[in-house]
């Protein structure tokens, strides 16, 4: 294998930057994921700041703003700063950026199932992206990125075409599963069997399959909000004998298993990184593998904990909570197998393990707090408080935003055949790591306190903690663009990357850096698991 | 990138092994896409089934308003283009291809007359002011129940979503038709057809319920 | 050893229990609270094995040189199957104290004094037996009270922290709430389902009083009809909402215009014309709100319409209390 | 000759015969489904379960036949089958609540 003799890859082969539009390369796809994606992640990453800022003292006279003018426009950017992270960013994240590079790759591939089915989905992914930054500059909207009715049906704003926004995107997220489940099932190399495709391949796969099942339900929910707001067909609006409560189930049948579709896929990425940066095999491959499928099932009976104190009856309250208790084991289990993974192994604190460590220790505190907020009685208290905020970006941001950009900078010498500036990526981490608990850590407190989410003001009691968290914004703002500026950094002047920088055993890293347009010279044939460190 | 090769007669893309390998891949992809179809009419499935246990009454005075009749033809229309459609896909696979196209043409044909049905009792409603929602003239109505809306919301969302899928079905079937044509189908290679197909047969499926949930059920 | 253990837990959670916690107004509160630290107790105990399990391999297992060598242990069935069972027994066990709990929660306790409280943009409005309406909600201490809550508009929730409980109000339809307070005072409450622009200043108090001081409220609060028609006015500024968007205190805008110094003078129109603030303008714009939208607020006004809402003596107060306010 | 040979390789051809007489069957069951309409008064309560029995053995005959399912993979089968799975789970859930709030309602 080695270089290539002729020197091209998949960046040189074909030239010109139109040639990036029409390509059907799955590595090129991805890299048109990455690029926007990471721009809607910057508009994405304003809005939070600007949420920050303004929450930085309570208003100096009630519904005026410090920062924002007032509570609509307030809403408004909690709306877009939520939406956009979740549809924009964290749904296409891992999946279509590293998954769309890397499971053809992994499963020496030349390709997904459907390369033109797969362009497909980037160019409907940022029609939809499109339709939702053009309500932006129409009547904004203000209902969060939940919908819920009947508000979702009183407010003005552009909610229908924000809800076909959304809607697009999940066609675009369907195809981009079904395009995943059948590379997997029918692409994989000659002896690459079911238990021998790497972690990160089981969580994109589980991910997939969250992604074909749940997504339909949430396209025709959001079609009937259209339908709701256009003719006022009743289904969700109490006036006509509709119930907003059944428009929460719908949500969450589809919006439960979305929160495993952006956790699931950064939990591969940990697997690989770890037993790379630490030469050793994983512990309890199989385990972590059906944990994923695991997780990725029993998340679809879960959604009614989002629901405690909706006026759902107690029964159903009580069957979602011990439901989801059940949902906690396999992801213990996976915490579990990585601890045991790094024992007796040869650790290498490269910026990705750091990431991965990162991302142990905040996951642990997310899921932790997960389990806590599954507790009927618990959470009735803390309920649509900070407490859930600060929960959530544990498991969102200190999770798979972590995760990301640990895959970003392992995989960085195989995208693009670069070799990173460790201190830079290591520095961006330092920032990233502590001001994100700094941020979200005191948003805990805040919340047992019962200072209520989506808030525009508060009471003077919860300022002092608020005033922490902003700050911290302002470290993790400072960390991503360490990162970034290393990343372009590496990209203008990085020195030329090995095959196999960090001695890793998946197949990416057995063809050249950055591959060839057909990935493998010669289709690999495989005899063995993905980690076999002896 | 994909190149594509002729194996055996076959336009084969280069990340596939073969033929049969192509269909297997093709044939699961479109599988799965009819899941999620499922799953989307589902969700409205069962918020019929919802709403109708909460209010059998209002459900039953809605369907009164329905003619049954049409209905019933539009069913007929449907399984009988369903047929068609099948035997479309059966003579591509052997081989006979003005036969397919004919029995392509006839398919589109039934879902025109089904569309044209639908026309005429659509606005035969909205003649009588039988709109969805709160949308619907109760002046005109005059109903029994005043939320009646609720039921038309369901009929006019349900019945217009499949519309909507009779008629992106139809276009489908007019472009393998049009390959059919050209003759780029034979007894190897038929993958579109058969999708297009399996697709034209989850709208006849869908409206097998439809039409007791929508018309009968009273 | 494992009960003297429990028994050092339990200690602990005595001091846990309530940590961040506001205070404890009722006793469901305290049985939260224990509950809540025995949660923080184990969840600390699994992150400090989870983390510091992490750091300690880290540290111990860094890599030395290029060619450590490491491990190979594909799996350990018995680790495997204790740590699954033990989160899965923990998990089980919270679970049901947690249903314990939350059943006690939603069972209704019979002969409570019942309040309704309707939520809508962006008010909490209180209504007794006897007929007194506040914004204010005030309850005897030690006694069972139920909250029956009612939407006009969308959804909210009730929440008061001190008390551990919230329940949304869903419109269409009624849902319950109950609490029991122990301590007197006075507890915050918010709305924490987001409905629209005051979302967050939909805030109003509950108060704990003797149940000697709540008769007497009740008796003043009924006299209202016999005050003067401008504090009668003042009164319903305050329970109908009004004060929630219009300012009297000075001419700052909330969410509508202020009203203070406005009477009698002309007011400008989105469309430009100009009209005196007086009687008829007033009573316009109270009961279609549409109607008159004052220059620079937006179109459609957020205002609901008060038609059918409000009975003329009512509204001549309000117009009498908005008078009064030069 | 070779044409038969290709068949038995890969695409399984079902006979036309078969594809008449299922369309016959449909067409039979939709005037069953008519006809079990118009005796509704006398059949009730069971008039919806026969109209959605009827409907079920319809909906059987396509996919089973017209869709190809009896003679495709498992494997498909199983994922043209998890569509209507994860549907019985929305409504099941749906339903319990549902069912267990409106039975609720005396605990207000």
């Amino acid at each position: 294998m080695g270089q290539h003799s002729s020197g091209k890859n998949y960046i040189n082969e074909e030239p010109g930057l139109l040639s990036w539009f029409g390509t059907l390369d799955h590595k090129r796809i991805a890299l048109l994921y990455f690029v926007t994606v990471m721009f809607f992640f910057l508009i994405g990453g304003i809005m939070a700041l600007l949420l920050r800022l303004e929450l930085f003292a309570p208003n100096v006279t009630q519904n005026v703003g410090q920062i924002l003018k007032n509570g609509d426009v307030y809403n408004q950017v909690l709306t877009y700063h939520g939406a956009m992270m979740v549809f924009m960013v964290i749904i296409p994240g891992i999946p279509a950026i590293l998954g769309n590079f890397f499971l053809p790759l992994q499963l020496g591939a030349k390709d997904v199932a459907f390369p033109r089915l797969n362009l497909l989905s980037w160019y409907v992914f940022m029609t939809g992206a499109a339709l939702a930054i053009c309500t932006f500059f129409s009547t904004k909207v203000d209902t969060g990125w939940t919908f819920y009715t009947p508000y979702s049906i009183r407010t003005n704003g552009a909610v229908v075409m924000m809800v076909l926004a959304a809607f697009i995107m999940g066609m675009s997220s369907i195809l981009t599963g079904l395009n995943f489940i059948v590379t997997v099932h029918k692409l994989r190399a000659p002896g690459m069997t079911m238990f021998r495709i790497p972690l990160f391949v089981w969580a994109i796969y589980s991910t997939a399959i969250l992604q074909v099942l749940a997504t339909p339900v949430l396209a025709i929910t959001l079609l009937l909000l259209a339908m709701e707001r256009v003719f006022g067909i009743g289904i969700f609006d109490p006036k006509l004998g509709g119930d907003p409560v059944l428009f929460q189930h719908f949500f969450w049948f589809y919006s439960h298993p979305a929160v495993y579709i952006m956790i699931l896929p950064a939990m591969g990425v940990i697997s690989e990184i770890i037993t790379t940066h630490a030469k050793k095999t994983i512990f309890g491959y199989t385990a972590i593998a059906f944990s994923s499928i695991g997780i990725a099932l029993v998340s679809f009976f879960v959604w009614g904990h989002h629901m405690f104190v909706s006026g759902q009856s107690e029964l159903a309250g009580i069957v979602f909570s011990f439901i989801t208790m059940l949902v906690g084991v396999p992801t213990a289990i996976k915490m579990f197998n990585w601890l045991a993974t790094l024992y007796k192994g040869s650790i290498q604190f490269t910026a990705p393990m750091l990431y991965a460590l990162g991302f142990l220790f905040l996951f642990a505190i997310g899921g932790v707090t997960g389990i806590i907020l599954a507790v009927t009685a618990v959470d009735v208290h803390f309920h649509d408080t900070y407490f859930v905020v600060a929960h959530f970006h544990y498991v969102m941001v200190g999770g798979t935003l972590m995760a990301i950009m640990g895959g970003f900078f392992h995989w960085f010498p195989k995208m693009f055949g670069k070799v990173y500036n460790e201190l830079g990526a290591q520095l961006s981490w330092v920032f990233i790591f502590v001001g994100f608990n700094v941020t979200f850590f005191p948003q805990f407190i805040l919340g047992a306190k019962g200072m209520p989410r989506r808030y525009f003001d508060y009471i003077p009691e919860y300022e002092q903690l608020n005033k922490i968290s902003t700050i911290g914004s302002w470290l993790i703002t400072i960390g991503f663009l360490i990162g970034l500026y290393t990343m372009i950094q590496a990209l203008r002047k990085g020195a030329k990357a090995a095959d196999n920088p960090w001695g890793s055993k998946t197949l990416e890293w057995q063809t050249s850096s950055p591959p060839i347009m057909h990935n493998f010279d010669h289709e690999p044939t495989v005899t063995a698991g993905p980690y076999e460190y002896k | 990138m994909s190149t594509n090769r002729l194996v055996d007669g076959v336009n084969v893309a280069s990340h596939y092994r073969d033929a049969t390998h192509q269909y297997d891949s093709n044939k699961e992809g479109i599988w799965l896409f009819m899941t999620t179809e499922i799953l989307m009419f589902g969700g409205l499935f069962v918020g019929y089934i919802i709403f109708h246990t909460l209010y059998p009454e209002m459900f039953a005075e809605g369907a009164t308003y329905l003619n049954w009749k049409l209905g019933f033809i539009n069913t007929l229309v449907l399984i009988f283009s369903s047929l068609t459609m099948a035997l479309g896909i059966y003579y591509c696979q052997v081989n006979q291809r003005n036969k397919a196209t004919l029995a392509l043409a006839v398919t589109i044909l039934c879902g025109a007359i089904f569309m044209v049905i639908k026309y005429f009792e659509y606005t035969h409603k909205f003649h009588l002011g039988i709109f969805p929602g709160e949308k619907l003239n109760l002046e005109m109505v005059k109903p029994e129940h005043a939320n009646l809306g609720l039921y038309f919301g369901f009929y006019y969302c349900m019945s217009g979503l499949h519309g909507l899928h009779v008629l992106i079905g139809m276009g489908l079937i007019t472009w393998v038709m049009i390959k059919n044509i050209k003759g780029e189908f034979n007894s190897k290679y038929f993958t579109p057809v058969e999708g297009v197909g399996i697709f034209w047969h989850i709208i006849d499926l869908i409206w097998i319920f439809l039409f007791p949930l929508l018309y009968l059920v009273g | 050893m494992a009960s003297g253990m429990l028994f050092a837990m339990l200690l602990m959670n005595k001091a846990v229990a309530g940590t961040f916690m506001p205070e404890q107004g009722t006793d469901i509160a305290r049985q939260i609270d224990d509950l809540y630290g025995f949660l923080i107790i184990v969840s600390f105990i699994s992150c400090a094995i989870l983390i510091g399990g992490m750091i300690y391999f880290a540290m111990k297992y860094k890599r030395k040189s290029a060619n450590d060598k490491t491990a190979y242990i594909t799996h350990d069935t018995r680790l495997e199957v204790l740590w699954s069972v033990i989160p899965l027994i923990i998990f089980l066990l919270v679970f049901a104290w947690g249903w314990i709990i939350f059943h006690d929660m939603r069972t209704m306790p019979k002969n409570a004094l019942e309040i309704q409280v309707t939520a809508k943009q962006w008010a909490w409005v209180a209504e007794y037996k006897n007929g007194v309406r506040s914004s204010e909600i005030v309850v005897p201490v030690n006694k069972d009270v139920k909250i029956l809550l009612a939407s006009e508009d969308v959804l909210h929730s009730f929440y008061v922290p001190s008390f551990r409980i919230k329940q949304d109000a869903v419109p269409g339809r009624y849902t319950a709430v109950w609490f029991n307070a122990t301590k007197l005072g006075e507890f915050y409450v918010f709305c924490t389902e987001l409905c629209g622009t005051s979302h967050s200043s939909m805030v109003t108090k509950l108060k704990v009083v003797s149940q000697a001081d709540f008769d007497k409220w009740l008796i003043t609060e009924s006299e209202v009809g016999l005050l003067p028609i401008a504090q009668r006015g003042a009164k319903y500024f305050q329970t109908r909402a009004c004060a929630s968007c219009h300012n009297v205190n000075d001419a700052v805008v909330k969410v509508g215009p202020s009203l203070y110094q406005r009477w009698g003078k002309a007011s400008v129109q989105s469309d430009g014309s100009k009209v005196i603030f007086d009687e008829n303008h007033v009573r316009e714009s109270i009961l279609l709100p549409q109607a008159n939208i004052s220059a620079g607020f937006a179109k459609p006004s957020p205002m609901p319409s008060f038609q059918g809402q409000l009975s003329e003596s009512e509204l001549a107060a309000i117009i009498e209390y908005i008078k009064g306010l030069n | 000759m070779a044409q038969k040979q290709s068949h038995s390789e890969g695409h399984h051809v079902t006979p036309l015969a078969i594809y008449y007489k299922i369309g016959l069957a449909l067409f039979l069951l939709t005037f069953l489904t008519v006809g079990a309409h118009s005796i509704r008064e006398h059949i009730q309560p069971f008039a919806a379960l026969v109209a959605f029995s009827i409907a079920g053995v319809k909906a059987y005959l396509v996919m089973a036949w017209f869709m190809h399912l009896k003679y495709d993979k498992p494997s498909n089968r199983l994922i043209f089958s998890l569509g209507f799975i994860f549907l019985a789970v929305l409504i099941g859930f749906c339903a319990l609540d549902i069912v267990s709030r409106v039975a609720q309602n005396s605990i207000l």
